[in-house]
């Protein structure tokens, strides 16, 4: 066979392996989500439909006992539930961005633009997260204008991040949060900029000390 | 009247399928267990149609059951009933010669229907565990 | 090095990937059982709860149309459940979304700004997923440049989106990504326009019939 052929073959088997540790990780959470999930949201659904048949069928004691117990097991079990399944949830930086952006959204902001990150280190990952946190609750509890941009350009070597609404000022009052974004940016040897013309905006510059080599 | 055996650990879901099954004019729940072992043994005394299983219990697993019962009763139609179906579980029923791959979850009207269909001759495997399997 | 050091890294980043291919399903899983249990299981307590008040207060019919409405929705959790643990759900639009982003600063272009979603209908998701798969897939085959732009702005009623890449053009041929585009926009509703100065750029704008209601 020609090295190209067995180059080819390796690449294969090592898909067919990474495949096959996700197929294996997808059984071990359908194994707990079997005891946790299955028993409680099928007896749920099982209670609630004889509830419904028994009273239709004129049972009405019956109907309304099943359905105190379909209450019951709601009540105590279902935050267990809740519990268990947001355990499995580690922060992914991207997916928490989303949230951000959907949160803007819903509280009504045009938003412009989005971000996405890739290849941070953990640390700058975190603290860009927080940074970002900071920026969006300020936007949400002092911006007086309709929109929000969102921009992020990512080279080889270099992060540009602008997070920027419109709206009038209100007068420069002092709290952490700008101060702690100020901080967490110069940790990262990073750039920060305010702009407080034609409504307020965040610019950061960080170079490549903070993507993964 | 299609007579059927209920085999599933869980007190709430198994009260509840033998009450709705019961609700069904032609439907009679002869025996219930709550694993496999006692399914075997009650498979042994009633005359059952249907033997209607979990498969995972403590004790002896549905799909042990399956194989349990046929010794004794050859003719008895077997049907799983899960909630999540894992890796290779639809073919290893199969392969077991059971007639039916149910959800616990499905309307109640669908089981009964699925149980008849099975009692002339039919296999029923649900549409969401059959694009998983 | 030896050939066995090498053949020992090789495993080891091999074991890497698996890890990784296992942790980046875990997280799937996870995101999606969280954003689909999060809402259902809360709306499933209150109607159980509201169920039992009806029933207790002698409104029997009240009840057990509730009672009804906990065994659907419930029963439509459990199906939603199954298919994000099978790997059977619709891919979720802002995470394939990530994975097209990260495939191009991967191809090494500098990417300028990114595309996030949110509320739209689940014709619209893959209606337009499968546009900025075309587009992206595009770029990487035919783009001559080093920059990609990528931009998305979201109001209550509209949406607009660009996707731009800079480098000479060749002759234009014609291949079916961009018909196949142009009638996919259209499908929806939307307008679509092509730039071609100074590079490639494709821009679609959609107005609020995408949007869930
Ligand atoms: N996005 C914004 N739009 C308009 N004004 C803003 C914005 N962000 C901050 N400001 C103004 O700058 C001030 C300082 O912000 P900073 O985050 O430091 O403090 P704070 O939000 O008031 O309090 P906290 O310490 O809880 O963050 C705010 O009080 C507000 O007047
Ligand atoms: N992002 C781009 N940058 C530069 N040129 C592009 C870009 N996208 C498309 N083109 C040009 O437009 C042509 C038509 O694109 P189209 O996607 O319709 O067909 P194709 O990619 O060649 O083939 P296919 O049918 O597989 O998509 C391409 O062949 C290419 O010359
Ligand atoms: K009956
Ligand atoms: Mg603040
Ligand atoms: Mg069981
Ligand atoms: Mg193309």
């Amino acid at each position: 066979r020609s090295k190209l052929q067995q180059e080819h073959a390796k690449e294969q088997s090592q898909q067919h392996n990474e495949q096959l540790a996700t197929i294996a990780e997808r059984e071990r959470i359908a194994r707990d989500l079997h005891d946790l999930l299955g028993h409680t949201l099928s007896s749920i659904v099982l209670k609630a439909e004889l509830a419904n048949k028994l009273g239709k069928a004129g049972q009405v004691d019956a109907a309304l006992d099943e359905i105190e117990q379909v209450a019951d097991i709601t009540r105590t079990t279902l935050s267990e539930v809740r519990a268990a399944v947001s355990g499995y949830k580690t922060k992914d930086i991207n997916a928490e961005l989303i949230k951000m952006h959907n949160l803007l959204i819903d509280k009504g902001f045009n938003v412009e633009g989005a971000l996405t990150f890739k290849g941070l280190t953990a640390k700058a990952e975190s603290t860009i997260l927080l940074i970002i946190k900071e920026a969006t609750t300020n936007i949400i509890r002092h911006s007086q204008g309709k929109n929000v941009q969102l921009y992020v350009a990512q080279q080889a070597d270099k992060l540009t991040l602008k997070i920027a609404n419109d709206g009038p000022l209100s007068k420069a009052t002092s709290g952490n949060g700008l101060t702690g974004i100020e901080e967490r940016v110069s940790e990262l040897g990073g750039q920060f900029q305010l702009q407080r013309e034609q409504g307020f905006a965040l610019e950061l510059e960080f170079d490549k000390r903070i993507f993964q080599s | 009247m299609i007579k059927v055996l209920i085999a599933e650990d869980q007190a709430l879901v198994r009260g509840a399928l033998v009450a709705l099954l019961n609700l069904e004019f032609d439907i009679e729940v002869v025996a219930q267990a709550a694993n496999g072992r006692e399914a075997v043994d009650l498979v042994k005394t009633h005359e059952i149609d249907v033997l209607l299983t979990d498969i995972e219990m403590p004790m002896m697993t549905g799909l042990e059951l399956i194989e349990e019962a046929k010794k004794y009763k050859p003719d008895v139609k077997t049907v799983v009933i899960t909630t999540f179906a894992r890796a290779g579980y639809i073919k290893r029923a199969l392969v077991a010669g059971v007639r039916g791959v149910l959800l616990k979850d499905c309307p109640s009207e669908q089981l009964a229907a699925a149980l008849r269909q099975i009692m002339q001759g039919k296999k029923v495997i649900d549409p969401e565990l059959a694009i998983q399997a």
